[in-house]
């Protein structure tokens, strides 16, 4: 075995191990000690995996199943075991719906076991830098969101459940990520779905259980269509290797096996109209919700996207529909998240938008695109969860989750309201790493121009439900002393895990040069033509350029150079203006947030309703295409 | 040559603000003037804005003037990319984000007016950026992203994009019906509630700025091969622009925000798409 | 909903020309609460006016600086009562002819007051441009533009020549297609109806029960006028009082727009009724008694209480003016309507602050 | 848009704006401005000091002045309908803006209609308590 | 500096404040405002707020609940500034003299620079105030450079 398998097999067998030990011992010490350095393991492979493969020149790294050898029949009995505790849970939750889809997939899984005679039509995984940059994410970001769980937990009862989880979860979606066979990767998209369950539905109260029941009902729904198009692709194409799927000549039922994954990958994603269970989520602890929206979860299913990329771009009878379904999150996400006024929520309907445009980029198929959505996923990762994070911190000491109790908050929490500001301005604002994302997609659009028009009014709603948020934690009248970040009453723990995030939002946004030479144009590169250079200093695409590094120097210029050259006592200080009213205490701001509960009800229902005919249509086409 | 071409960018990035203020000045003499009033010499926004620069500083905290500040750098530097033939796009965001700062520099200001001003540029936001983000697509679509290589003929195949640019500016130069988010009579001028002497300019020159860049993407509508033509025509469609504008403003009373969010969003948006889908008839019918 | 937005408005604000304070309690943008706060202007004038009645002729001007005439009518008409004497025919005539002006300065005032709080500044000044013309002409004729002075117990002191009829004849005549050019835009005028049409309703019955009077009321179909009662000499000609049903802004504007023409046709029914004679009667000895009276100002009924006890100082003198019963009805109209219309529904009531005051 | 016709029409037609201060300003004859005194027919009797509505007359009997505080004057033409002897008349001209309240001092020893000028103390407000 | 003088005597922002006069004066301040005497001639336009104003127009007596809030403008307003009482009552409470609630004038308050007479105060009056203010304004930026430097 190579290093790079060994290092493979470290970064998901090692948090799995973990889990099982946290789960034995039991103790708050053991379990911390056991986290944090998980959490160390996981980073040091994940870098040396990027070492190791950036040896090679980021040649592809396939591992075969038999070099893995005793893990392949684990796994397949594993997966069984994992499908049948489904069933049984189905059967705990009186819920048909679980039991039944769970059975399918028991009973198609065993069925394809066999007709695989028990072992795996290619090879089992398969690590590109795809699959490199995912593991970065799920590692990094993953561990980072584990140690701040570390103090966020830490007055919790079940705390060794919680974290055997979410090693289990990072584990499992690091081993998702890596698989190249089907049957390999169904089970660890299992494993995250049970992970999901289980860290949901992990404060135990009625409306947890009631959200972890909802994600899983749509998970595992997600899982049949899942599975389906597993059997559908070794019926079809005669191997259930992701590396084997067409690129070419993809018609009629030829493309069923596509059409559902990408339906899987919505579930996953929750993108429309799979949305609820992520928007339920939000009951959890903050940190589940970090690693839901960031570090995993959530961008399985815009990964497993990605990875169809190749076979999407040439299937144009339904790529649209999927740029489409993207599409319509995005704008409907954004309007929604609007109308919002919990933290969390506007979070969580930002990443459905985000996912959406990653989805928007692959069914726009052209190679910009889809450099623009891995772009988009690398960075929002990032983002997402120092925002989630901050939102925890913040929560922490306000006690509320609401934006609106955020005002002031400049001067209460400066710490947290720095990572929050950075959060939001690497997500929305130029030069930062998402907005080159934004960027080369725009110019991607223009290809399909019904797509401009959602994103005109995308972008410009995204702008508007951040910066009424930020805007509410800035705002806050003369402060005598000045405020620094030190003062802020934050654990350390906290100040650590943000600052990491922080630095890595912008260290990454200036180095988004090298971001995509190394990481991202290698598997660009695989596929497509390259569509986009870069000199670390500017992007340019065949259309523009666009000069990273002057603007970086720039914002740094702007924000940084006058928050030192203003300070306040050098001027005068004056009240602020209430129509020559004393109001000091009597003032009180509210946010606009456009509509009322019952309308944004109506909304959703709206773009659930345009989310469900888009995913029909979706099936409907390779059968109508066959029927022709 | 090279270099007399650089030295010329930089003299458009100097003037250009300098010609809108100007304009602006026009503006109000002819405002003035359908008023049935003499109304200010045309370079009274320069005496403005240098009476403002000689006033004693006053703020509420160091956040608006860093904001201030930063919204002018971002719009000055979005006016530089654009004279510098760089990417209409990014040129856009990068405006763009002077907009959101001067929105956030409202919001750092604890003040009611300013924080309800701050709202409602959001909500202007909301209903000028995606119009102006269409028309700089279909400029994108016509031409290229890439200000230098956009050649002529835009007037002809997206006349309707530049009909919207023309709410679009009423939003931006703060005038009815659109002007909601500064309503002198509601709110005192929202988002510059807090701002004073030279605090103010210093907003106001970023207004200018971003003004420039509106009026840049206005321009392109028009070229020819002979520069001397080229230039006269740009200048007399801008002017035909603001004029447009000016008699808008004094035929109108203020519409609430909720009908400037809905007029911009279907009627500016929906003509975008007509243009579009017109051209792209034309040219199947023609090819 | 929790969090609710309060904004101060006024007393110093660009809506308002005097000092009135709508403490306004804001869910996003629709107003949930309202509470007025008067009193900026009190200065205490019904005790200064008690102190000398002679020279309160002139105070009582000063109660308000847009119908100081009305104020200065009342308080006349009031004395006059207490006297028992009949003022001439001609110096009633001159009061209503200036009266009318005044309601002409007042409502175009009032009318581009909306204008300009809907931001629509060009009508607001040509408005005032149209106002300016009416302003020159109280000049030429009581000898200033705000207060005329023109008014003592007995009569009026100024007369009017013939020159000054001539020229209050052209200027009306002058003045009528500019009015009636101002009313087209007024009622046909698309982005302002969208702006005033439906907003700040009041129904009939609300009206009533607020006490609303003047152009307030008659825009909610109460078909009040004082000046049917015929004071001064408003017995001598014809008019009918101008009502609208809607009770919104719209029809509060409507109703001034129609008067300003009834205004003008007033003074021009007035004008040739002018006959030679004199224009006041002299009056002796201190006034005692109790007594009213009361005129339609341009904001509605204003009502004068004096007592009088056969002294310089008056034992009570007590004003009830039409701002204050209009003002209060605000927080009848405020709830639920938009911040943007918030200056639209004050002003369409046109707030008084200084008489409600005084 | 009977607002556009009009609008346009203001456009190109002379703006109804006065060149006031470039020209004088247009007081029609009988605008109630400020009022002098002819003291030499005045005989002291103090009958427009006790009318005077704002008490802005100082009647000054031993130094046989007449005293006016033009920024209280509020041209009401009553001291000039009740003095006895028509001492006082009522100009056209309003008086002027001045830096401190203006007293204007009317004596015997001045020529008719002239006056000497003084101020009233200014105050330079009072800081909040 | 000479500059920056001609800057500010060409471009004085006005903020009206309405302090318990009887509106008279209030009116003829809007009628500055308006196509017959339009100051917009002198650069001056109605700001309505005491931060980015340079001249404050006080028209009526201070009453006694407006002191405050007009204390409060004042404090608001950046120098260098100027205060021009309007009308009589402005500058000596003289109509008022009678009312319990009212002080006389404005400078019982906030200093004044300039007192404009009439009842009420003509707006020709008010541009020669104007005009007069924006000459003595000079001395007294000079005065807030001298100490902003010193
Ligand atoms: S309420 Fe009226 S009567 Fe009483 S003190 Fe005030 S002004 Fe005088
Ligand atoms: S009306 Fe009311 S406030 Fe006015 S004097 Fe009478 S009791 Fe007092
Ligand atoms: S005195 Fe009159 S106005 Fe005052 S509360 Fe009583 S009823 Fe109302
Ligand atoms: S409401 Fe009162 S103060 Fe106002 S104009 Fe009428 S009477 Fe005069
Ligand atoms: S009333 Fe006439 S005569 Fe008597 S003191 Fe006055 S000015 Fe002199
Ligand atoms: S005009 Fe009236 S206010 Fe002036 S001094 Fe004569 S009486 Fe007094
Ligand atoms: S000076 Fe006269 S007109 Fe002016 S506010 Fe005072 S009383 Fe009214």
């Amino acid at each position: 075995m190579s290093v790079g398998e060994v290092l493979a097999v470290i970064l998901f067998l090692v948090p799995i191990i973990g889990a099982a030990v946290v789960m034995a011992v039991q103790r708050r010490q053991a379990t911390v000690g056991t986290v944090a350095s998980i959490s160390v393991v996981l980073v040091l492979a994940s870098v040396g995996l990027l070492l190791y493969l950036a040896s090679s020149s980021f040649e592809v790294l396939v591992i075969e199943a038999q070099d893995l050898y005793p893990l392949g029949p684990v796994l397949i009995a594993a997966d069984l075991l994992l499908t049948g505790v489904f069933v049984l849970i189905g059967w705990r939750l009186r819920s048909v719906l679980i039991a039944g889809a769970a059975a399918i997939n028991l009973l198609l899984t065993i069925w394809l076991a066999f007709r695989t005679d028990f072992a795996e039509t290619g090879p089992a995984m398969v690590i590109d830098n795809l699959a490199l940059i995912m593991v970065l994410i799920t590692s990094i970001v993953g561990s980072i969101i584990a140690i701040y769980a570390l103090r966020y937990m830490r007055e919790d009862p079940r705390q060794p459940q919680f974290f055997a989880a979410t090693l289990l979860f990072l584990g499992g979606m690091n081993a998702a990520v890596l698989s190249n066979d089907l049957l390999w990767l169904f089970l660890f998209w299992d494993v995250t779905t049970l992970c999901s369950f289980l860290l949901i539905g992990h404060t135990g109260t009625e409306a947890a259980r009631s959200a972890a029941r909802r994600a899983l009902i749509i998970t595992l729904g997600g899982a049949t269509a899942f599975i389906v198009a597993a059997a559908l692709a070794l019926e079809n194409y005669g191997s259930m290797s992701l590396q084997d799927f067409p690129v070419t000549g993809l018609d009629g039922l030829a493309l069923m096996p596509l059409a559902l994954l990408a339906v899987a990958a919505f579930t996953k994603s929750a993108l429309l109209p799979f949305q609820s269970w992520l928007l339920g989520a939000m009951v959890a602890p903050t940190p589940v919700s970090a690693l839901l929206h960031s570090a995993t979860m959530v961008n399985l299913g815009v990964y497993l996207l990605l990875r169809l990329s190749p076979s999407i771009v040439s299937a144009t009878s339904i790529n649209w529909l999927v740029s489409l379904v993207g599409g319509a999150s995005f704008l409907a996400s954004t309007i929604l998240a609007m109308t919002q006024s919990n933290a969390k929520r506007v979070l969580a309907w930002s990443t459905v938008g985000n996912l959406g445009l990653i989805a928007m980029c692959v069914g726009v198929s052209t190679p910009l695109a889809i450099t623009a959505g891995i772009i988009l996923l690398f960075y929002h990762s990032i983002s997402k969860a120092l925002m989630f994070l901050s939102v925890g911190a913040a929560k922490e000491h306000l006690g509320s989750e609401d934006i609106e109790d955020m005002q002031g908050m400049r001067t209460t929490m400066p710490f947290v309201s720095a990572a929050l500001f950075i959060g939001v301005i690497t997500i929305v604002l130029p030069p930062f790493g998402m907005f080159a994302s934004k960027w080369l997609i725009s110019s991607a659009a223009t290809t399909f121009p019904l797509l401009i028009f959602l994103l005109g009014i995308g972008f410009a709603g995204l702008v508007v439900f951040y910066f009424k948020w930020i805007g509410n934690v800035l705002s806050a009248g003369p402060v005598s002393e000045r405020v620094t970040l030190r003062t802020d009453p934050l654990p350390r723990m906290y100040k650590w895990t943000l600052g990491a995030l922080m630095v890595g939002a912008v260290g990454l946004s200036v180095l988004i040069g090298p971001v995509l030479r190394y990481l991202i144009e290698p598997f660009i590169a695989l596929h497509f033509a390259l569509p986009i250079e870069s000199n670390d200093l500017s992007l340019f695409t065949s259309s523009g350029t666009f000069p990273v590094f002057v603007f970086l120097l720039l914002t740094g210029i702007i924000f940084l150079g006058l928050a030192f050259i203003v300070r306040p006592g050098k001027e005068e200080i004056s009240k602020p203006y209430a129509s020559g009213e004393e109001f000091e205490q009597e003032f009180e701001t509210r946010g606009i947030y456009f509509t009322t509960e019952a309308t944004v009800a109506q909304g959703i229902k709206l773009s659930e309703g345009a989310g469900i005919l888009l995913v029909a249509a979706l099936i409907a086409v390779p059968l109508l295409l066959e029927v022709i | 040559m090279d270099l007399l071409a650089y030295v010329a960018q930089v003299l458009i990035i100097i003037l250009a603000p300098l010609a809108v203020g100007l304009a602006l000045g026009v503006d109000r003499k002819i405002t003035a003037r359908m008023q049935n009033r003499r109304g200010p010499p045309v370079v009274q926004p320069f005496y403005d804005i240098g009476k403002l620069l000689a006033k004693r500083p006053l703020l509420l905290n160091s956040f608006q003037v860093v904001f201030a500040g930063a919204a002018l750098l971002f719009q000055a530097a979005a006016l530089a990319l654009f004279v510098a033939g760089g990417d209409l796009l990014v040129a856009f965001f990068v405006s763009g984000t002077g907009a959101v700062c001067l929105v956030m520099g409202a919001f750092s200001a604890r003040s009611p007016y300013s924080y309800v001003g701050g709202q409602r540029e959001l909500v202007a936001i909301l209903a000028y950026e995606p119009v102006l983000f269409l028309a700089i697509l279909a400029i994108g679509l016509e031409g290229s992203f890439l200000v230098s290589d956009i050649g002529g003929g835009l007037l002809y195949s997206l006349p309707l994009v530049l009909l919207t640019l023309v709410p679009v500016l009423v939003i931006l130069l703060e005038k009815s019906p659109f002007d909601v988010p500064t309503a002198h009579q509601e709110i005192m001028s929202g988002p510059y509630v807090e701002y004073s002497g030279p605090y103010l300019a210093i907003a106001e020159v970023a207004r200018w700025f971003q003004l420039a860049f509106v009026f840049g993407l206005v321009t392109l509508f028009f070229w020819s091969s002979d520069p001397v033509v080229s230039i006269a025509g740009k200048l007399a469609l801008a002017f035909v622009v603001l004029f447009v504008t000016i008699v808008i403003d004094n035929i109108t009373a203020r519409l609430t925000r909720g009908r400037m969010v809905r007029f911009m969003l279907t009627a500016g948006v929906g003509l975008v798409a007509i243009n579009l889908l017109l051209l792209f008839v034309v040219r199947q019918g023609v090819f | 909903m929790g969090r609710a937005t309060t904004i101060p408005f006024g007393p110093q604000h660009a809506a308002f020309l005097e000092p009135l304070n709508v403490k306004l309690t804001l869910d996003e943008e629709t107003v949930v609460g309202a509470v007025l706060n008067q009193g900026y202007n009190h200065r205490g004038m019904e005790y200064a006016l008690s102190l000398d009645y002679r020279k309160s002729q002139y105070l009582v001007e000063r109660v308000c600086g847009i119908c100081s005439f009305h104020h200065s009518s009342a308080y006349c008409q009031g004395m006059e009562s207490l006297y028992g004497i009949e003022v001439p025919v001609r110096a009633k005539l001159i009061r209503t002819i200036m009266m009318e002006c005044q309601r002409l300065t007042s409502h175009l005032l009032a009318l581009g007051h909306i204008a300009e709080a809907v931001g629509y500044e060009n009508l607001f000044m040509q408005c005032f441009r149209e106002r300016e013309h009416v302003m020159m002409l109280v000049n030429r004729v009581s000898g200033n533009r705000v207060h005329y002075s023109m008014n003592v117990i007995g009569g009026v002191k100024r007369d009017l020549s013939p020159e000054a009829v001539k020229d209050v004849q052209a200027t009306i005549r002058d003045l009528r297609p500019r009015l009636e050019e101002l009313r087209r835009v007024f009622s046909r005028d698309s982005t302002l109806s969208k702006r005033t049409r439906g907003v700040g309703k009041l129904s009939r019955q609300a009206a009533t029960e607020w006490g609303n009077v003047g152009p307030v009321s008659r825009a909610s179909g109460i078909p009040r006028d004082i000046r049917q009662d015929g004071f001064a000499a408003y017995s001598m000609v014809e008019f009918k009082p101008v009502v609208r049903e809607e009770g919104d802004s719209y029809a509060r504007m409507m109703v001034r727009m129609d008067e300003c023409l009834q205004a003008a046709d007033i003074i021009e029914e007035c004008l040739p009724l002018l006959e030679d004679g004199p224009v006041a009667v002299q009056v002796k000895g201190h006034p005692k008694g109790e007594t009213f009276s009361r005129v339609e100002a341009p904001r509605g009924e204003l009502f004068y209480y004096i007592r009088a006890k056969g002294t310089l100082g008056l034992e009570r003198i007590k004003l009830r003016t039409p701002a204050l019963m209009n003002v209060a009805s605000l927080l009848a109209m405020l709830p639920g309507c938009q911040l943007a219309d918030v200056p639209t529904i004050t002003v369409s009531v046109d707030p008084c602050i200084c008489c409600t005051d005084r | 848009m009977s607002m556009l016709s009009s609008s346009l029409k203001n456009l190109f037609s002379r703006p109804f704006t006065t060149k006031y201060p470039y020209e004088p300003a247009d007081l029609p004859p009988g605008n109630r401005g400020r009022v002098l005194w002819d003291m030499e027919k005045c005989i002291f009797c103090r009958k427009c000091e006790r009318n005077c509505p704002t008490s802005a007359i100082i009647t000054n009997k031993d130094a046989k002045t007449q005293t006016v505080i033009r920024h209280r004057c509020i041209a009401c033409n009553t001291c000039v309908e009740v003095c006895p002897t028509q001492t006082i008349s009522m100009v056209t001209e309003y008086s002027k803006p001045d830096i401190a309240p203006t007293v204007h001092v009317f004596s015997v020893d001045l020529p008719r209609h002239e006056y000497r000028v003084e101020h009233l103390p200014r105050y330079e407000g009072r800081p909040k308590d | 500096m000479a500059l920056e003088d001609k800057m500010r005597a060409r471009s004085p922002w006005i903020m009206h404040f309405d302090t318990g006069s009887c509106n008279g004066c209030d009116l003829e301040v809007w009628a500055l405002l308006t196509p017959r005497y339009d100051v917009e001639r002198f650069g001056a336009i109605n700001r309505a707020n005491p931060k980015q104003a340079d001249i404050l127009l006080i028209t009526g007596p201070v009453t006694k609940r407006c002191e405050d809030r007009l204390r409060n403008l004042y404090e608001q307003t950046p120098e260098p500034k100027l205060v021009i009482a309007c009308g009589n009552c402005a500058s000596t409470g003289a109509p008022f003299h009678n009312c319990y609630n009212v002080d006389g004038g404005v400078d019982k308050v906030i200093p004044v620079d300039l007192y404009v007479p009439g009842c009420a105060c003509r707006p020709e009056a008010l541009i020669d105030a104007l005009v007069l203010g924006l000459s003595k304004w000079r001395e007294k930026a000079a005065g807030t450079d001298k100490e902003d430097k010193g």
